[in-house]
């Protein structure tokens, strides 16, 4: 079977062991992902923080270039990108006017009805059935589900899981068998696109997530979206020192744990791309 | 801008009525970063709520309209689904348009800036490119010199930019949108 | 002055609300135009639409059709009624050449009498000026021909 | 050929300062139709009055048109005086010359010439009048008062005291609604058992008082004064005539765990069980979904252990039927349950409760015996917080408006919290302090200047768990807006009062009509407060909006009063101002095609089905018949009838058209 996939800039650069691990994932269950040819930036917070119409324009492009290629659903893991992508679908869907400006900014025709599926979405929809028969290597630890502030909102548009305390992600861990727990930080904000430009504040928000993650005994913190991975991973140090203690639970993509699971090696996965080591893989 | 307008403005490019604020406070409560901003999201609300120009330019002038992630918690519980994060989009576009930007978010604007200005130039994030630029606008020329070696030796970050193969239309959605080159601040 | 044209106008009303407007409005003693007069209805839902047309028919130059405001009516909803047809209504008038302004749809409560003598010289003051309905022989005789597929062209499907 | 005779009133100066009477009357002797014409200084007089009635008998007048004030006025009064001198009251129209004419306009002679007109399309009007009767309804003096909370109490016991019969139906076990499981009330703090108590008792044994409990209503059928209500008993399984209450029964059921809707599920209860112990009546019943033998078949402990043989497994529902006069509606409310508020955890944490739940906490007659332990362990909460407002005034939340009494609860929970807990601390989070009631803002005041509950202006964003403490996430909007967190031992959310569940149900087997949040509604809202929109039908309590026991006292008294008003006739008398289906030229005929449009424009239900039948019994067709006792006479339908088949007495298409036309004839 093929889907379309967006990967993404960050999936191509500081995160690129969550392509890996999406594209083995969906390997190992018979699922060939396309990459949507010759796509751009979706203009992520940048754009959409200062430009309203180049913030619809650039992922209206992706979309585009979807339909010419003649793809009707594409992956989008990345959840920055999803929640541009759909919102400016969205957007576009509900307002002629700016759909032919669109087009016309584009110089491209753009009907607007490209199915857009998170990774959460993507593996409810085509692994999620079968994962129990594939699971060689029962995914036994403690994890908190970080779901962040993007995969869910706006909830009115994207119609995803619940608005407050969602669940997919946590179902998915228990069928790997992994223990699930409460906590109190799954949909905070880890600090998102200031990553550089106020590192201070990343470190603050991404901090108390961490903490509570470690204070609750989590072995891991499972997440959906590169940007939540790389503020709770790669800013570690900053956290450390702003935390002034040292913590060191590793941060996992859920491809990477399903991956994991399902018996996939930790090079294919990406692991050793991870800043905080996993000590159990 | 004259006094009168623009609540009504607000209101016609982002449909937020913000006067259906009854000031409960709940979106500053959720608020990930209402501790750093100088006004809270619900005293932005109080503020416009004035229809009052000076209170208005402050906002404009606020570092909270840079400071907002965009994180959508606000939207989420507002019990009068009041949709903070268009007004601050809004806002931080008035704010540029004006050239109000606060100072203190200097840096923040600054890596939107580099962050578009890589993508215009290659269709995609360039992250060395991006950090480069980066530095070049703030002047932070010593930050995360000790993230980047951790990155490269782990393969995150390529030497060479990928590229667009039609670099033409992406020029092209740039300059119809009307976001023009800033160059370095 | 004397010269000036004296349009007719007849007032729709209904017993609860505008009537009981109008009584306060001479209870009050405040003046306004006598070309108007007023017809006692139980409530605007009772206003049968046929009945304006009719008027119109008979050489009526303007109507004014008032009752109680949205969710005052005496009778719960027989002005939600009255406002939803006048919506066909409208169309209707316009399909027999009248032209809408000269009728004029209002909600005066029994506590706003100023607010009837306001309606009624607005009301005069705009038929005097669009002149006197001369066509309303033609529209007679068209309601004549058309009675029964105008009455069903004001039905209402709920 | 009818003679109408036609008297112009001067009002004084009133109406003859500006309008010359004495021309109006001799322009309408001159109206096709007028037998007599004259004008008099004051027609309400009584020298006036006796005129009109000597005219009447001398010239044998079929009709009488008053041209004189409005007919809100005098109305009345005149078509008394005819009624006295022989004419049938309907034949008299009064013609408006004094509010809609002299006291509008200036003297002139156009002036005198509206006068004219306006009496000539009255004239008109009466011409066409028909005499009416008004319409008279026998009434059945026995009222069916629905829920046994307070109100439905207080109603009963009201009625029942002013000598008729009542019969109060409760769909629970027990009768006494969310008051008996208050602890102590506001603003006084009295037990709210003690005062409630000998009410529900004084029911229970009030000769006029017929008590159903575990009934419904099934269906209703009548109008005012004549209603005939089906009612379901449901089975008890226990027959209540045998049962002593002597409970070995519910000590020895083996299925003890199951929520207790009395306790807020804070306790447990078992299968056959009374609510409470001062249930009213004090027998029990079984919980069907929950017993053991009525789910496998197996274990009639119960039976075993009776000692009077009064448990009755087999017995089925009953359904009775009561002739009814009059019908008070009273079942109250409900508050809103989880999943309302995932950012609060309710439903998630133990220790995120209701207001109802700390109520019964409060009590004396709790699970916790009146002590404020929390749920999930039992301990003493040294930090409270709690939530007002919490799904009130919250449009996202589909509730837009004030609950109304949480805010005096929670200063009362905060209060008994304080006066419980010394060393506790208590926190508030509020929009809005609504105490408007007497005594109510002093009792908020002591709450926070003599118990010291700490009040903060603003909402919570979000409750999360961390050891074992509930971290409430709020701002104080009056501090700059910065967040706040405490980490509390307990929450207590101040959940909306939303409509009692089975309330859209019921309304619309009654015909009685109810607003967006399925409340029911008043006829209207300050002058009608107690009345529906359907004749017979009144209202009370908090099955209205969410209302406090004092609210839900008067109204129910004043329910009551309604009632015994009506009930104080034999017969009921109204306008005759309704609409009738015509059925000429002979009975078996109607113009009527069955098409039921009046029936979708009725705004009272007004509109009956009836089968036309052949001399051999074969319905021909179904046509549009008038319920008497329901039609208002608003004439909605009148307009609505394409073939114009239904008409209002009164107010008839012809009369109508004749007014008109006289307006627009010169
Ligand atoms: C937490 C809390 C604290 C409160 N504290 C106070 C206080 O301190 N002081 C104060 O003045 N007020 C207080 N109140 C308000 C008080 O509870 C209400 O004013 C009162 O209970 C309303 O009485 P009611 O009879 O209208 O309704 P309810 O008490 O709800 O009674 C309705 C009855 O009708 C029955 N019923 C429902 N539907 C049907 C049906 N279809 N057929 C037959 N029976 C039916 C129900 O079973 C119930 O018995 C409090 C309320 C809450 C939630
Ligand atoms: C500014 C204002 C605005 C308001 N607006 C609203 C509103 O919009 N909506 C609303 O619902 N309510 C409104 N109200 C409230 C409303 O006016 C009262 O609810 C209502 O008038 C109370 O009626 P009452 O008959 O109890 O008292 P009152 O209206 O005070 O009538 C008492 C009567 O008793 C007579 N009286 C007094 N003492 C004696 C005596 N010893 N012997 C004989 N007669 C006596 C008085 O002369 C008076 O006629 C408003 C009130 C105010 C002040
Ligand atoms: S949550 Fe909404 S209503 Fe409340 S203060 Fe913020 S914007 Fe205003
Ligand atoms: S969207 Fe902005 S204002 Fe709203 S909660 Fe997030 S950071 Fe605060
Ligand atoms: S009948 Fe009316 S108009 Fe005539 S005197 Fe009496 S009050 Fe005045
Ligand atoms: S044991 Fe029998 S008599 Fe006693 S309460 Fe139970 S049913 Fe009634
Ligand atoms: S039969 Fe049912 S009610 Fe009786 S004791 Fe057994 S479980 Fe309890
Ligand atoms: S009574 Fe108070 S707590 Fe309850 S909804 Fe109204 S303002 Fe909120
Ligand atoms: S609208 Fe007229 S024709 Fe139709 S059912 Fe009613 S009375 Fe009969
Ligand atoms: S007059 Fe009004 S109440 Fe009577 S039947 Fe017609 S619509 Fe119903």
């Amino acid at each position: 079977m093929e889907i379309g996939f967006y990967p993404g800039c960050s999936l191509k650069g500081t995160s690129s062991e969550y392509a890996q691990s999406t594209l083995a994932l969906a390997k190992a269950f018979d699922i060939n992902l396309v990459e949507i040819e010759d796509w751009n930036c979706c203009g992520a917070t940048a754009a959409h923080n200062i430009n309203h119409e180049l913030a619809t324009a650039l992922p209206a492009r992706i979309l585009a270039l979807a339909e010419k290629q003649g793809l009707t659903e594409i992956v989008v893991p990345c959840a920055a990108c999803y929640n541009r992508l759909t919102v400016a679908q969205h957007e576009i869907n509900k307002n002629p006017e700016l759909k032919a400006r669109v087009a016309e900014i584009l110089q491209m025709p753009i009907e607007g009805k490209v199915q857009i599926l998170n990774v959460m979405q993507f593996i409810l929809k085509y692994i999620s059935d079968k994962i129990t028969d594939k699971v060689t290597k029962p995914f036994e630890h403690k994890v908190v589900c970080y779901y962040g502030c993007l995969l869910v909102r706006p909830h009115d548009i994207l119609q995803f899981d619940r608005l407050e305390d969602p669940q997919s992600m946590d179902d998915l861990m228990r069928k790997i068998g992994a223990t699930s727990m409460d906590w109190g930080y799954k949909t905070e904000c880890c600090g998102a696109g200031f990553s550089v430009s106020r590192t201070d504040i990343v470190a603050k928000l991404s901090g108390r997530i961490v903490k509570d993650a470690s204070d609750r005994g989590a072995e891991a913190i499972i997440v959906a979206c590169p940007m939540c991975q790389s503020n709770l991973d790669m800013r570690r140090p900053h956290i450390n020192s702003y935390l002034q203690t040292k913590i060191e639970t590793p941060v996992l993509y859920i491809t990477q744990a399903i991956g994991l699971a399902v018996g996939l090696d930790r090079d294919t996965l990406g692991l050793k791309k991870l800043f905080v080591a996993p000590s159990f893989a | 801008m004259e006094k009168q307008g623009y609540i009504t403005t607000i209101k016609g490019k982002t449909g937020v009525n913000v006067n259906r604020c009854y000031q409960c406070g709940k979106c500053s409560a959720g608020c990930a970063v209402a501790e750093d901003m100088d006004y809270p999201p619900s005293m932005v609300m109080r503020m416009l709520q004035t229809n009052d120009e000076d209170n208005y330019q402050s906002v404009l002038k606020s570092e909270s309209i840079w400071l907002c992630v965009s994180c959508q918690n606000c939207l989420t519980r507002c019990p009068m689904q009041i949709d903070i994060p268009s007004l601050m989009d809004y806002m931080r576009e008035k704010s540029l348009e004006q050239n109000s930007v606060n100072k203190k978010s200097k840096n923040i604007l600054s890596f939107h800036r580099a962050f578009l200005d890589s993508v215009r130039y290659t269709g995609r994030l360039y992250e060395i490119g991006l950090v480069a630029g980066y530095k070049v606008r703030s002047l932070k020329l010593l930050q995360d010199m000790n993230v980047a070696p951790g990155m490269f030796m782990k393969g995150k970050l390529p030497i060479l930019p990928e590229v667009v193969k039609d670099k033409k239309q992406i020029s092209n959605i740039f300059s119809k949108t009307g976001e023009v080159h800033s160059g370095p601040k | 002055m004397n010269n000036e044209f004296e349009p007719k106008i007849v007032a729709f009303v209904c017993n609860w609300c505008t009537y009981a407007g109008a009584d306060l409005t001479g209870t009050s003693r405040i003046k306004y135009a006598s070309n108007v007069k007023i017809v006692r209805f139980p409530c605007t839902g009772r206003i049968d639409f046929m009945l304006l047309l009719k008027a119109f028919a008979n050489g009526s130059d303007g109507i004014i059709v008032s009752g109680c405001h949205p969710n005052d009516c005496h009778y719960t909803s027989g002005n939600f009624h009255a406002r939803r047809r006048w919506i066909l209504f409208r169309s209707l008038l316009d399909f027999m050449g009248i032209d809408v302004n000269r009728i004029r749809f209002a909600w005066v409560s029994a506590a706003e009498g100023a607010k009837w003598a306001d309606i009624v010289n607005d009301t005069v003051s705009t038929i005097r000026e669009m002149g006197p309905y001369t066509e309303y022989r033609k529209a007679a005789s068209f309601l004549a021909e058309n009675e029964v597929e105008l009455a069903k062209e004001m039905e209402v499907p709920q | 050929m009818s003679k109408i005779g036609v008297f112009i009133c001067h009002c004084g100066e009133n109406i003859s300062a500006t309008v010359d009477c004495k021309k109006v009357a001799q322009e309408a002797a001159n109206i096709e139709g007028v037998e007599f014409a004259t004008d008099y200084k004051y027609m309400c007089s009584d020298p006036g009055q006796t005129m009109i009635k000597e005219a009447i008998k001398e010239k044998g007048l079929t009709g009488v048109v008053i041209g004189a004030c409005s007919p809100r006025m005098h109305e009345p009064t005149f078509r008394k005086a005819c009624a006295e001198a022989g004419l049938n009251p309907y034949m008299c129209e009064m013609s408006n010359l004094r509010e809609h004419c002299s006291w509008v306009h200036d003297k002139s002679d156009t002036t005198t010439e509206k006068a004219i007109d306006l009496v000539k399309m009255l004239v008109a009007k009466t011409k066409l009048d028909k005499p009416l009767n008004a319409i008279k309804v026998p009434i059945t003096k026995k009222a069916l008062v629905i829920g046994g909370g307070i109100a439905g109490i207080q109603a009963s016991l009201d009625i029942a005291n002013a000598g008729k019969q009542v019969i109060l139906i409760e769909r629970e076990p027990s009768i006494g609604g969310h008051m008996s499981q208050l602890s102590e009330t506001f603003p006084t703090l009295d037990c709210s058992q003690c005062i409630l108590t000998p009410r529900m008792v004084e029911v229970a044994q009030h000769p006029n008082i017929t008590l159903y409990n575990y009934a419904e209503l099934e269906s209703l059928d009548g109008s005012i004064g004549n209603f005939k209500a089906t009612i379901r008993l449901k089975a008890k399984s226990v027959d209540p005539k045998t049962c002593t209450g002597c409970g070995i029964c519910w000590s020895k059921c083996p299925k003890k765990k199951i929520p207790s809707e009395f306790n807020a599920g804070l306790g447990m209860r078992t299968a056959i069980y009374t609510p409470f112990p001062q249930a009213v009546p004090n027998k029990p019943v079984i919980d069907k979904a929950n017993c053991n033998y009525y789910l496998n078949g197996k274990c009639k402990v119960c039976e075993k252990v009776c000692p009077t043989g009064a448990i009755a497994f087999d017995k089925p529902d009953e359904l009775i039927t009561e002739d009814i006069g009059a019908i008070v509606l009273a079942t109250g409310f409900d508050v809103l349950k989880p999943d309302f508020f995932p950012e609060y955890g309710y439903g998630k944490y133990p220790d995120v409760i209701t207001g109802l739940q700390f109520e019964r906490l409060a009590s004396a007659s709790g699970p916790t015996l009146g002590e404020i332990r929390r749920p999930s362990d039992g301990k003493i909460p040294q930090k409270v917080v709690f939530i007002a407002c919490a799904g009130s005034r919250d449009p996202a939340k589909g509730i837009p408006y004030c609950s109304k009494i949480c805010c005096m609860y929670t200063a009362k929970h905060a209060m008994l919290y304080q006066h419980k807990v010394h060393e506790g601390e208590s926190y508030v989070f509020y929009m809005d302090i609504r105490a408007g009631g007497k005594n109510y803002e002093e009792f908020v005041r002591r709450a926070i200047e003599d118990d010291g509950a700490n009040y903060i202006r603003g909402r919570v964003a979000r409750v999360y768990e961390k050891d074992g403490k509930l971290i409430v996430r709020g701002v104080d909007t009056l501090m700059g807006a910065k967040p706040v967190e405490i980490e509390a031992d307990m929450v207590v959310l101040a959940s909306a009062g939303v409509s009692n569940c089975g309330a859209e149900e019921l309304a619309q087997k009654m015909h009685v009509s109810y607003d967006p949040y399925k409340f029911f509604a008043e006829a209207h809202p300050k002058l009608k407060p107690v009345e529906t929109n359907t004749a017979g039908i009144y209202l009370c309590g908090a099955c209205q909006a969410p209302k406090d026991i004092p609210d839900t006292v008067s109204t129910a008294s004043g329910a009551a009063a309604k009632v015994i008003g009506l009930f104080s006739n034999d017969e009921l008398t109204r306008e005759p101002i309704i609409a009738v289906v015509n059925r000429i030229p002979s009975h078996d005929v109607s113009t009527c095609v069955g098409c039921f449009m009046c029936e979708t424009a009725c705004p009272y239900q007004a509109i009956e089905h009836e089968e036309i039948k052949n001399r051999q019994g074969e319905v021909i067709k179904t046509v549009a018949r008038v319920n008497p006792g329901l039609c208002q006479g608003c004439g909605t339908c009148v307009s609505f009838c394409r073939s114009k088949s239904i008409d209002i007495q009164g107010f008839s298409n012809e009369q109508m058209y004749a007014e008109v036309m006289a307006v627009l004839a010169d």
